[in-house]
């Protein structure tokens, strides 16, 4: 047995089964139990393909996917995922949107209802540390987009999953709410030793969170490049000034320039392909 | 050519042969009528057709048009031909259930519909029985369900047209005589049955309502030279029916309801008016009516055809 | 007297239903339609304050047996309407002999229950599940159907089984159309009972009309017309307030 | 014979049926049910083979006053249904008379409709309008009710009038909750005109149904049955494909 | 007559008739036509509130609106808007999605059964413009979140509306693809002479687009800081390297911290409130 927690074996997956067009082509990635991971690509590029061929969500065409030691086959029970659209429920108001997965999730769902007081205040505190403390009735709808992304990313945490999966968590926030969320994930991660993949437009987020960023090609995706960061952690938001922090986001985005420019014949210009 | 609409009582069976024959024979024609003969729900429910006016003429209960007559006096409808001297009323029951008098009703359960004629005329029966009239229960059900209730002893007795229900058990498979049956007219229940019915705008066409009786009476004079040749025209209406049973049908209807004494003896489509009177006395009883009306308000019979012509038997 | 709009909209029922007698009664009267077509209501109003005895027993009856056959079509209605929606191979299996069977006027099946269950209260009961039952099974069915599946991978990814996702996502996303089925399943549910009732029963509204109508007591049938309807808009204010309760999230305006 | 998983779908409503008649069939036999009770289905085959040619007759005058009434009430329930569900004003007012309407057995309207019309056609077409009518208000309503105010003000930020935003957005949106009444209306269609047909009519199966039972031809009864039923399937088989064509997106998954 | 073609006076809104907790509260801005105004703020402050005031998405409790010299009441005919969350019709594919516009706005609504090729090859160009090129019989489903949100800028303007307002237009793009974008826009706008309002959480976006960047407070948002951008124009993407450049972000960098820390007592910590 590998001692990969995650690991995609070339991987291909076409959305739709007569299409030939694939969305990801000759995938792999393996990820360590613990490690964050971050994933960086060009807009259509299959990372959050990715994020849903690792949890399940879809079976690839071609290829494997293990999680855990285990081949996936239908969806796991220990993933906290936030999807790129805040996908709450229209029904429930944020506190109850929040509470779904330990209605779901076991040990959670069996205990819910002696600890219901207990699992509230967790909540609770969960939506005051994104924020949204005073809005805990509203509605998704009285979100505004920030909001609503806030208090996706506390359902996809408040289970205590071990492996964590975040599609652009903090795209819809102002620079300030997301550094502070950064350090909130950081120092989560830290505590519960989770594995964390994240998928970002955001290098220096990338660089400042993850242990390892991959870098996809433009559709059909696959990893490029794949660069350690090797900053020592506990990181301050300082670090982001640090020449390394500096040096590594260059890196990494010369690489995604690279894959965009191959990209101009298949890709924003992919008319004239 | 006047149009004239006219509905039946009831689905297109054996008894309603002349009208169908003279219509194909063109009867109706010869007397310059354009008629168009529909099917009915019921004979009360003919009488209201006839009523709003949606019909001129109709094949009706005669007891259920004077209950209209008396609540609605401005509609008033008249008959002007009597059909069935006897009533086809009856009540049917098994015989292996004991019952073999009137009398032995009595606690019983009977099923019919609410509109069915016999079951609101019941009250003659048991005046001229004996019979108390509170000591039966009554069942409300739909006229196809009542012959299949009695079959399998949901009820005690049935109320119904003769000559329907007699026919309706003996397909079910009880013969006639495994039944008791209780006629109306044999226990001297002096009340008519169906007649033809017009409105009163048709009243004020006289001729028009003449040579419509003229045709109605050719037609059953021709119905009852050949009943078997007379149904021919009942088929052709509705490709559905059974033959040997409407001809069965419509033989039991001559049998017991048309071909009379009475009718013999003063040519078909009149009335008694003694007869008619008491038969008046009986419904307003029956139906407990506030009025009682005049034999003249009820039955017309100044537009019958002459009685040589009527004398058919 | 001049309505805010908010005590327009409160009365605005009231209203409809007050213009709409006016009129009726203004035509039976104006074109002077005779009672035994068309009575004016005022005429059916007397005939039920005639006959207000007879005429609460036999709505009771009516309003028992509606709402027992109702509660029965939706207890089935949402079982069925979920295994059909839940499953593409059981919808194509069943949708068409649901239809056939739907398409089938039910009074020709009362006689049927009534040789089986004897003349009464249970075939008026059956009458008015068989009739209501499908509405039910079409709108929750299709309900389940159109859930996005955004809002299903939200469970799914935590494992959720698939009759937690219904639980979850299926249920509420259907629950305004469930709403409406239901509206549409009380009116069919009156419509069965009163049927069966006036096809074989002693009792009911439908029983009422039948004799009344046998009687040539018009304004009576009619006047039972009007307690049925009443009975049917007493059930959708029970539905309305229940409704607003749980799926005001869905009208949100 | 193994069946594939594609051709058990394709097959499965025949094989669903099949199995019903066999059981139908079976339950008849065995237990010696009497024909003028539940006749087996080869009986009413045979009833229905003697009588082809009436039969067909019949179905088709059913069909086309089914067709007709049907017609009648999907354009007059679209356009209560759009009134209703986009005035919160017009929907409280005019709700409960339709559901108290909607409670009545139709019916009991037949003889109104036999003075006005005559007996024929127009009764049996006016009845199936009037039955069908109601459950495409409901679910238009209901689908324009509940449009997620975001999409809507895609369109109204560009200008668009409340028709516009209708067409665009209001009538897409509830298209497959417009189907589901259609399976709804189109078997209810098929039950009014051939409850009227039963009332007032020579002709349809309507017609055929009560003149074979007042026969005690109960297997005729039952051959008719199923031919509305056929009919009925036969209907729900176009829809189908026409939502097929145009709902697709709602149903993805 | 001022001078001003959106005028916001002093204008309040509730979202609940019944709360009086507002959301916008004395909001003061006008807008010169041609100009392109960013604003920025903290999450949940009002910015997309603020869009939907000018657009008379929604009626101000208090204050005035005034657009184009006339008083807003109901919405204007005269506007392209890209919501926050990619609003795609899902029954539309995306060309027919960017084709909506052109159904409801005069005088193209007249036209578009007469000039339907033109149309056609006019949304096909801008598609192509945006890297969609490819995607036009896609339904939204199929789309990638930032593919969503190219398509969702597009029916923004197929339209050649007279006042743009984009609502975070770039936020689920990789940094190529969004400084692209910028260049698109910027010339679009100088070609047209578009007047533009773009709610963004990326100061080095919003100073490299816009004439005059607000920075707005936390909730209920009002505006309380304006910098006019005096960098010449054309920009070139290497104007964000320049000092002055830099030196702009970094002072609204500064104000939208400040407008944070007030905000510690009523926002991110609000439940201590
Ligand atoms: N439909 C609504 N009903 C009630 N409250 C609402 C509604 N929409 C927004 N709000 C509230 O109004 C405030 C401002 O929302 P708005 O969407 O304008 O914020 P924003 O500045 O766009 O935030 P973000 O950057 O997160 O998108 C928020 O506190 C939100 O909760
Ligand atoms: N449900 C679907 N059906 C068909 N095609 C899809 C579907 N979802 C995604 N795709 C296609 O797969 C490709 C990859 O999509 P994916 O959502 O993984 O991209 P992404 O890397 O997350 O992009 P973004 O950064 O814009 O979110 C895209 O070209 C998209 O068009
Ligand atoms: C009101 C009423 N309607 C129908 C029947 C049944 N019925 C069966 S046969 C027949 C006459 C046929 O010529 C009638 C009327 C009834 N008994 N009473
Ligand atoms: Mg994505
Ligand atoms: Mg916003």
């Amino acid at each position: 047995m590998s001692d990969y927690f995650v690991e995609i074996d070339n991987v291909d997956l076409a959305y739709n089964e007569d299409d030939e067009s694939l969305a990801v082509q000759g995938l792999n990635l393996n990820i360590r139990q613990g490690e964050f991971v971050a994933v960086v690509g060009p807009s259509g590029c299959g990372k959050s393909t990715l994020l849903k061929l690792v949890t399940g969500l879809k079976p690839p065409t071609r290829g494997s996917v293990t999680v855990d030691g285990k081949h996936v086959a239908g969806t796991l029970s220990f993933v906290g995922m936030a999807f790129q659209n805040p996908t709450l429920l229209p029904w429930r108001n944020t506190l109850r949107n929040i509470m779904l997965p330990l209605e779901i999730v076991e040990p959670h769902r069996g205990n819910l209802r002696s600890q219901k007081a207990a699992y509230l205040e967790r909540a609770r505190q969960l939506l005051r540390t994104v924020g949204l403390g005073a809005h805990e009735a509203k509605h998704p709808w009285e979100l505004s987009g920030g909001m609503q992304q806030r208090a996706n990313l506390c359902r996809a945490l408040i289970h205590d999953p071990r492996l964590l999966m975040l599609d652009e968590p903090f795209g819809a926030l102002d620079a300030f709410t997301r550094e502070e969320l950064w350090c909130v994930l950081a120092e989560l991660r830290r505590e519960k030793k989770l594995t964390v993949v994240l998928v970002t437009h955001d290098l220096r987020e990338a660089v400042f969170l993850a242990d390892t960023v991959h870098v996809m090609s433009s559709r059909p995706g696959r990893i490029v490049h794949s660069r350690h960061v090797d900053l020592p952690r506990p990181r301050a938001l300082d670090v982001c000034y640090e020449p390394a922090f500096v040096e590594i986001v260059h890196e990494l985005r010369g690489h995604i320039e690279r894959v965009r420019c191959v990209d101009t014949f298949g890709g924003i210009d992919d008319s004239v392909a | 050519k006047t149009p004239v609409r006219f509905t039946l009582d009831w689905r297109f069976e054996g008894p309603i042969a002349p009208y169908l024959l003279a219509e194909a024979k063109g009867y109706f024609a010869d007397e310059g009528l354009n008629v168009t003969i529909d099917s009915g729900s019921g004979s009360a429910g003919a009488v209201n057709r006839v009523a709003t006016g949606a019909y001129d003429v109709g094949f009706a209960d005669i007891n259920a048009m004077i209950e209209f007559n008396v609540n609605n006096p401005d509609q008033a409808l008249k008959a002007v031909f009597m059909v069935y001297d006897h009533p086809p009323f009856a009540i049917f029951a098994k015989k292996e259930s004991g019952i073999a008098t009137p009398t032995d009703l009595a606690g019983k359960t009977l099923g019919a519909p609410v509109f069915d004629s016999p079951r609101k005329t019941f009250s003659a029966f048991t005046a001229a029985t004996g019979l108390d009239e509170a000591s039966v229960t009554w069942m409300s059900m739909d006229p196809p369900l009542r012959e299949p209730m009695l079959l399998r002893g949901q009820v005690d007795a049935i109320s119904g047209f003769y000559f329907t229900s007699l026919l309706n058990l003996d397909n079910l498979g009880i013969p006639a005589d495994d039944l008791v049956v209780f006629r109306y007219a044999d226990y001297g229940v002096q009340l008519y049955g169906n007649a033809i019915v017009v409105s009163p705008q048709m009243l004020a066409q006289p001729e028009v309502v003449k040579g419509f009786l003229r045709a109605v009476t050719k037609g059953w004079a021709d119905t009852l030279q050949d009943p078997a040749a007379a149904i021919a025209y009942v088929r052709q209406r509705d490709g559905l029916i059974d033959v040997d049973l409407e001809l069965r049908r419509l033989n039991l209807a001559i049998e017991t309801s048309v071909a009379t004494e009475s009718a013999k003896a003063n040519g078909i489509g009149a009335v008694d008016e003694e007869r008619l009177a008491k038969a008046i006395d009986e419904v307003v009883h029956a139906f407990n009516l506030p009025s009682t009306p005049a034999p003249e308000a009820i039955f017309d019979s100044s537009f019958l055809p002459e009685k040589e012509a009527r004398m058919i038997f | 007297m001049i309505l805010s709009r908010k005590n327009l909209e409160r009365y605005s029922p009231l209203i409809v239903t007050i213009i709409m007698f006016a009129a009726w009664e203004a035509v039976a009267r104006l074109a002077r339609i005779p009672s035994y077509i068309l009575p004016p209501p005022s005429e059916a109003m007397m005939a039920g304050y005639e006959f207000a005895g007879p005429i609460t027993t036999h709505a009771l009856q009516t309003l028992y047996t509606t709402l027992a056959g109702f509660a029965l079509a939706v207890i089935f209605g949402m079982l069925v309407g979920v295994i059909i929606g839940s499953s593409k191979l059981l919808y194509r299996a069943f949708y068409p002999i649901l239809i056939g069977f739907n398409s089938v006027p039910k009074v020709a099946l009362v006689p049927l229950l009534v040789i089986w269950f004897g003349i009464g209260t249970t075939p008026a009961i059956i009458t008015a599940f068989l009739i209501s039952f499908f509405p039910v099974v079409v709108n929750v069915a299709t309900g389940l159907a159109t859930i996005e599946p955004e809002l299903e991978d939200v469970l799914r990814v935590l494992g959720a089984s698939k009759a937690t996702i219904l639980l979850k996502v299926g249920i509420p996303n259907s629950l305004p159309y469930f709403f409406a089925s239901l509206k549409i399943a009380i009116t069919l549910a009156f419509v069965g009972s009163v049927i069966s009732e006036t096809v074989a029963s002693n009792a009911g509204i439908g029983y009422l009309m039948m004799s009344a109508s046998s009687r040539f007591n018009v304004p009576l049938v009619f006047a039972g017309l009007i307690v049925i309807a009443a009975m049917g808009i007493g059930m959708y204010a029970l539905f309305a307030a229940l409704e607003n309760r749980t799926t005001s999230w869905a009208f949100r305006r």
